[in-house]
């Protein structure tokens, strides 16, 4: 099989075959339209084949669909540049000695759980002693004060007590994001950072299963993390990213 | 016949402790009363509406009081009636508009007070008993279909929405309908008003968006003939308010637990066992079941090692709900199918759980809550979680099967995810109706060693609890990996010590209804 | 809800949404990559949202994904004419009736498998007495004399049989459609029926999971059947269409 | 320990009725031959290749001697070898560019043809010896799973697209790979050559196709610390000619069915008598499971209906290899999950199906077929379906557990299918794991009355069969619904009455080996 990164298409059995499952439902009763419909819409999709393999009834005038199509669209992978989070992940250990070692000084970490989201298993499972899937919570690192707020905190109350303990950093968390509620939080909170003239005074990084850098850059955190983050993937962050504000202080 | 072989008079001693670790919470129900309870029994009075700030009529009254309401709110209300000769609401708005001060009324005597108290009081019962009966006569026309009953939420935060998906839900076979709430509609300390299309997460629970749900279901019921059961939270900080509102409306149960808001919603202990007793009172007389929130619990601790603090919870929300007059019937106690899916024989761990549950509360429709927690972007291996759940849930033979949803981790569920849930429930409760009958279980098998094992911690736990006293159980975290204070939490300035003179009209007349005469005062 | 029929979209939770699900492999190694690349697929497909819920490693450099997004794009639902055999469905008795009264003879109908293909299941669903799904089949029509040849027939012999038996009728199915072979054996069927000079002395019709009417005359069949066709529809058919051959034949 | 309590002499008669169904056919066995036959027994010789046209030399040489076949295809080989010198391949290679006439060869004495004849077959022994030690020395180094093996199938049409796929499949846990043939390869009368890329619904099955994917396997095995078994179809007009091959490219199963062939492929009733017998032959020899082909009656065949005539085939099959040499560990006898999954309790049906054949063959690793005929494309349901199976087939130990696929209805699979179909066997039998030590039944349960009344029924066909004798039975429809009678089909022209000096020296030498010696001239 030769790949070529140019051109790249989803894999059914044969390299660039372009085959995709898709499901939907369309407002339509079930019948002879709905699925025509369901058709012409795989295509304007740009599938060049496609099957409705199954239609189903949902009641009230609404039709569901499986349908298996070959795509003729495909992407360049040569053109891909990531955005991720990019510095090197050290472990609990070696984080601590690098903040003795870079800031003879422990970190101060604040976080919460803003707005009306209640969902704390997230911000806990990084900041909390018992941590998640194995790997211990801020809580935990010698070097680091961690203090976590907990659930549905205003983010004028997150911001008073971050000035209040002086952090270096302030880790939001925001798992609900029906109607883009998470969006319009964390956007809120960088404005009243902003307006407080305290935006360069921390680090400021977003979390929750929604999230990743690049949006949370483009939110106006310094990183965003998803799924799976473990504690030492932040304090990490939070080190190189302080040591590089130094340095860019020192050089400004 | 015992599939676990429970010992039976473990159950009762495990029933009896429980009602010991109530029972010296009692004290604290009848030293106290709350914002939301005095609201609850001026809407069982007659009261609605909102003021020209859509500040809801018995908020505008109970803050109005202050103090006064140590005295029970509805004694001022029933004092400016008996006074102006005016109805609850005009009284009410009257407040609203400044031109009445409560404060500033002249002396009414007790007794009229009293007697127009009862009345109304009385008259409010007529109006739920008239629910009652309307329900029974159409569940007779309209016969609900056998156990597991088939649950599922709908949640889009528009009840027109909602409706449209409730409908098709109930075409393709579910049984009863759940309206999801807003997220934290739970720590608004008053109820919204009207008809509303913005929530997120679910949709404000109003007693207008609880009429049209109602309407709608009871439509699609004729066509399909199968009565549609409505359910709704009473839970947070209006949670007896809400219950009310759900009586007048005919909502067949509502969520409802004596710790969830303490431990989820850090909701003042003693506001939420103060709420919920009133709560379940009114539940009992409208003849709601409530579905209680112990799978909450493994959403944050571990579902292997918390098992028992479940069940302990289950035997302490029983006692309450028997003390407050719901008879098993109507208690839905909580439980879930949480263990790690990629553990061992997690699927046994699992179903002798819900066997132990179903074998301990054998008289209660127990309410089944899906995998959530281990739920992920892997719909289909979600969709198989599901299917194990469900066939847990027709072997243990369960009253209430909430449907999981393939996409439980992304949204709230689309159209095609709940009639997904219904097949794939149809399916395994089809193939395999009746392996309940089928199977025995091995003596030293792990189902059975499981159960006694989790059944013998339960005791342990519960005879601590009852050492240290519940709010001092709660207070050190032995619920739910959570800790909360006695003296903290949400809604603690709407928590007051009645007045010597304190009268709530409805609590006479709910007990004589709900034949709690001689226990009553014992409680509240 | 007010629906725009001209405007269809998916529907998740509310009208419009454009939701739709879909899951597919690209040839890419597990990592950030190939979860951009997946993301600006669906992008390139007319997704205004995408969110890759779910990456997993396939192995020998293969990624599995679920993604949920929300598409812009749409169909106008009131331009579709569907293209289905339009013929009313009479049951068996009427069937015979019909026949008895049109023709005043019995109706001669041979069926098969052609090609490699040796699923009979359907063609003995639509032939054989017994049926299927309780609806029973051609053989147990009074007025039909139906001969199924069962599987793996060459085209020539299926042909062959059809003039001695001198049918009103042939049945074509084909169920295995890999590499388009249900395509090649159909489209060399009509040829052979052409080359012969037979298309017209014979109703055409052809049968199988993964094909309709709109597909079967395109290929030169008179019509086309796919899943939960049962005997009669196929026996209303020919009848009409012999019928419409006749009048059409006298006009002529 | 017995979980349905059948009576193990009722098994026992059963299994005696089949031994004489079979026995009855032994005449038939002994009496002729076929082209394949004779030409396994060419390749076994060493022959190999093909001509000009691409005919396989063993089809020159089998057409060119045409009635002399009768006397056996080696014989007049060897002769020429002998007159010749040359090697057989050399020989053949002569015969196809014309420039040898094997009718006009000058006579050469009987016993140097029989004994150069028992040489090469010793030889041929000794080549497929070494595989069977180089399997072994693999697999005790790369030990395989415990079962039930998790068996998936490749069916690109290209071998190269196949690799890639199988690896994949490996990666993810996959114990058995098998390569699905093409469509219509079946009713060839000669076995293609060389790799090959351009198959339907399947890859050719040729010796090199076997070799890349031997090797592929082999290397992923090494990754993955478990040996990987491989699997073809020795089916069809070239059974026996394909587990030669099979043999010497060290496969570890192969389909391989006494009337599969018969009812499905429309192929001679005798053929496939005479061909499966010497194929079992060459199968246990080499040590190669076979799997069985029962779950196909299944998908003409109502599954509630036909389930005993699964299990009395099944008893044929075993008969058959059991006389061929086939030790019970080596035969996959044949079932599946096909009952209509709307079925109430169709689940409780299967799991009883499922557990009767493992009481009835505990020593056999059996071959569990998943859902085919009720998935649809409604993958979602599909899913389900095969975690059913997948549950019924931890609860019933099976050996060899064939992965459903999710879109089993619409194509062969593809590359995330198979991984889906990993992860959900991968999710239920570790969820599940230990729910055979777990469980009994109560003696009136469904799963235990099913279970008699389907070894009843079995029983009362096998009598019957006994009585109107095995080729009537098949020519009347008993198995699958499909009528077969016994002078038709395919492949007919290629049945011959043996010659009364016909000699095949591969049969003394597989005799030996497989300690058959005294009984195998009953047979062949
Ligand atoms: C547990 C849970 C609950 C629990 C919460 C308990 C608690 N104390 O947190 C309870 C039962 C109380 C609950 C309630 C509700 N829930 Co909830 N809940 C879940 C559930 C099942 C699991 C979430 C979870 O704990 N995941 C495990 C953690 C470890 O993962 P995580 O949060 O992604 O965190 C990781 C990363 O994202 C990251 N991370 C997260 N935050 C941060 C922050 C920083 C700074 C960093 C660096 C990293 C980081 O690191 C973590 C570890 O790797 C999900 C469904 C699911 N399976 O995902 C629904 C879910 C999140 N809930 C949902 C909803 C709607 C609600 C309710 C609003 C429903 C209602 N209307 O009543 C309520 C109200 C809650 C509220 N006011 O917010 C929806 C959200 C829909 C949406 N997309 O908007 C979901 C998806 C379920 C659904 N399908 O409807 N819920
Ligand atoms: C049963 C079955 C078999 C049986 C067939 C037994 C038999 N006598 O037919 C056996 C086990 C032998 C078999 C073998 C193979 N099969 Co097969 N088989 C199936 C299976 C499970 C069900 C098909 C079926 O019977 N459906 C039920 C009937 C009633 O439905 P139907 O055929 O669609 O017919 C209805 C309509 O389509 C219509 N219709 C059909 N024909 C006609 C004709 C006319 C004129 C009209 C009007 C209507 C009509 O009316 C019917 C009734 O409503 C499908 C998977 C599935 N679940 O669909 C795979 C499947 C069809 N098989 C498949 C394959 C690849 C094979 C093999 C080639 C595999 C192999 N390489 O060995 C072999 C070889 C067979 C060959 N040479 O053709 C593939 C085809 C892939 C593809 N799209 O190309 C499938 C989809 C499985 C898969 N996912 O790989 N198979
Ligand atoms: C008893 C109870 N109340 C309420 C809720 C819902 O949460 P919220 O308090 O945000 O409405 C739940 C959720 O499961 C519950 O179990
Ligand atoms: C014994 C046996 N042989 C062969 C096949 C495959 O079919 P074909 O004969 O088309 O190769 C099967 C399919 O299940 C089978 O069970």
């Amino acid at each position: 099989m030769d790949l070529n990164l140019r051109e790249i298409r989803p894999y059914g059995d044969s390299l660039s075959d372009g085959a995709m499952q898709l499901s939907f439902t369309l407002p339509l009763p079930t019948g002879p339209l709905a699925k025509e419909a369901a058709l012409r819409l795989a295509r304007k999709m740009g599938f060049a084949e496609a099957d409705v393999v199954h239609m189903a009834d949902l009641g009230e005038g609404f039709s569901f669909f499986v349908v298996y199509g070959k795509t003729r669209l495909f992407i360049d992978a040569t053109d891909i540049t990531v955005t991720a989070v990019k510095t090197d992940v050290w472990d609990r250990a070696t984080c601590d000695e690098k903040i003795r070692e870079l800031f003879g000084r422990k970190l101060k970490i604040v976080g919460a759980c803003i707005g009306e989201d209640a969902h704390t298993v997230g911000i806990d499972a990084i900041m909390n002693m018992k941590g998640y899937a194995g790997h211990y919570g801020l809580e935990r690192f010698a070097m680091i004060d961690a203090f976590n707020l907990g659930a549905q905190v205003e983010p004028e109350t997150l911001l008073a007590r971050a000035r209040e303990k002086d952090v270096d950093a302030i880790l939001v968390s925001q798992v609900v994001t029906q109607r883009d509620a998470h969006l319009q939080n964390l956007t809120r909170f960088v404005e009243l950072t902003e307006a407080a003239g305290l935006r360069d005074r921390f680090v400021l990084v977003a979390g929750g299963p929604r999230l990743d850098h690049k949006l949370a850059l483009e939110l106006g955190f310094d990183a965003g993390f998803g799924r799976g983050t473990f504690a030492e993937h932040v304090a990490s962050f939070v080190i190189h990213h302080l040591v590089q504000k130094r340095s860019m202080g020192s050089e400004g | 016949m015992s599939l676990l072989g429970i010992d039976q008079s473990q159950v009762k001693r495990l029933r009896g402790t429980a009602d010991e670790i109530t029972r010296q919470i009692a004290p604290l129900l009848k030293s106290h009363t709350t914002v939301t309870v005095e609201r609850a029994v001026l809407r069982l009075l007659g009261l609605d509406g909102v003021d020209h700030n859509q500040v809801p009529l018995p908020n505008v009254v109970v803050n109005h009081l202050r103090e006064k309401v140590r005295d029970g709110a509805s004694t001022a209300m029933l004092a400016a009636m008996l006074h102006t000769r005016a109805s609850i609401t005009e009284v009410a708005e009257r407040v609203a508009r400044g031109e009445l001060d409560l404060h500033r009324l002249p002396a009414v005597p007790e007794d009229e007070i009293r007697h127009l108290g009862l009345e109304l009081a009385t008259e409010s019962m007529e109006r739920i008993q008239a629910m009652v009966r309307e329900r029974r006569s159409r569940m007779d026309r309209l016969p609900v279909r056998e156990q597991p009953w088939k649950y599922v939420i709908v949640a889009t935060g528009n009840i027109y929405e909602d409706v449209a998906q409730a409908k098709a839900a109930v075409r393709r076979g579910a049984d009863i309908i759940a309206v999801i709430r807003t997220t934290g509609q739970s720590l608004l300390d008053y109820v919204p008003y009207g008809p509303t299309t913005e929530g997120f997460g679910g949709t404000y629970a109003t007693q207008a968006n609880f009429r049209i749900m109602r309407a709608a279901l009871d439509e699609v019921a004729e066509e399909t003939g199968h009565y549609v059961r409505l359910v709704n939270y009473a839970s947070g900080l209006c949670m007896p308010e809400i219950v009310v509102m759900g009586a007048f409306e005919r909502l067949d149960m509502m969520l409802n637990d004596s710790m969830y808001g303490i431990l989820f919603r850090d909701i003042n202990p003693i506001r939420t066992f103060v709420d919920q007793f009133f709560s379940r009172m009114v539940d009992a007389a409208a003849e709601i079941i409530i579905n209680t929130g112990e799978d909450n619990y493994l959403t944050t601790a571990d579902a292997v090692e918390a098992a028992h603090t479940v069940l302990a919870s289950d035997f302490i929300n029983e006692s309450f709900g028997l003390a407050a007059g719901l008879r098993p019937e109507l208690l839905g106690l909580g439980h879930a199918f949480e263990i790690d899916p990629d553990l061992e024989d997690s699927f046994l761990l699992e179903l002798s759980q819900a066997l132990l549950l179903r074998e301990v509360f054998p008289d209660s429709p127990l309410k089944y809550m899906p995998p959530t927690k281990h739920m992920s972007g892997d719909i289909f291996k979600g969709y198989l979680m599901n299917a194990m759940f469900n066939l847990a849930g027709i072997w243990s033979q369960q009253g209430i099967q909430l449907l999981g949803m393939l996409t439980e981790a992304m949204h709230t569920p689309f159209l095609q995810d709940r009639y997904l849930a219904l097949q794939n429930a149809d399916y395994i409760m089809t193939a395999a109706r009746h392996i309940h009958d089928q199977v025995t279980f091995r003596p030293d098998s792990l189902v059975i060693r499981r159960a006694h094992e989790v059944m013998d911690k339960t005791g342990v736990l519960l005879e601590s609890v009852r050492e240290t006293g519940l709010l001092q159980a709660i207070s050190s975290g032995w619920f739910a990996d959570i800790s909360r204070p006695a003296d903290q939490g949400k809604g603690l300035l709407g928590v007051l010590e009645k007045s010597d003179t304190y009268f709530n009209p409805c609590k006479p007349v709910l007990a004589s209804r709900l034949g709690l005469e001689k226990e009553i005062d014992k409680w509240i």
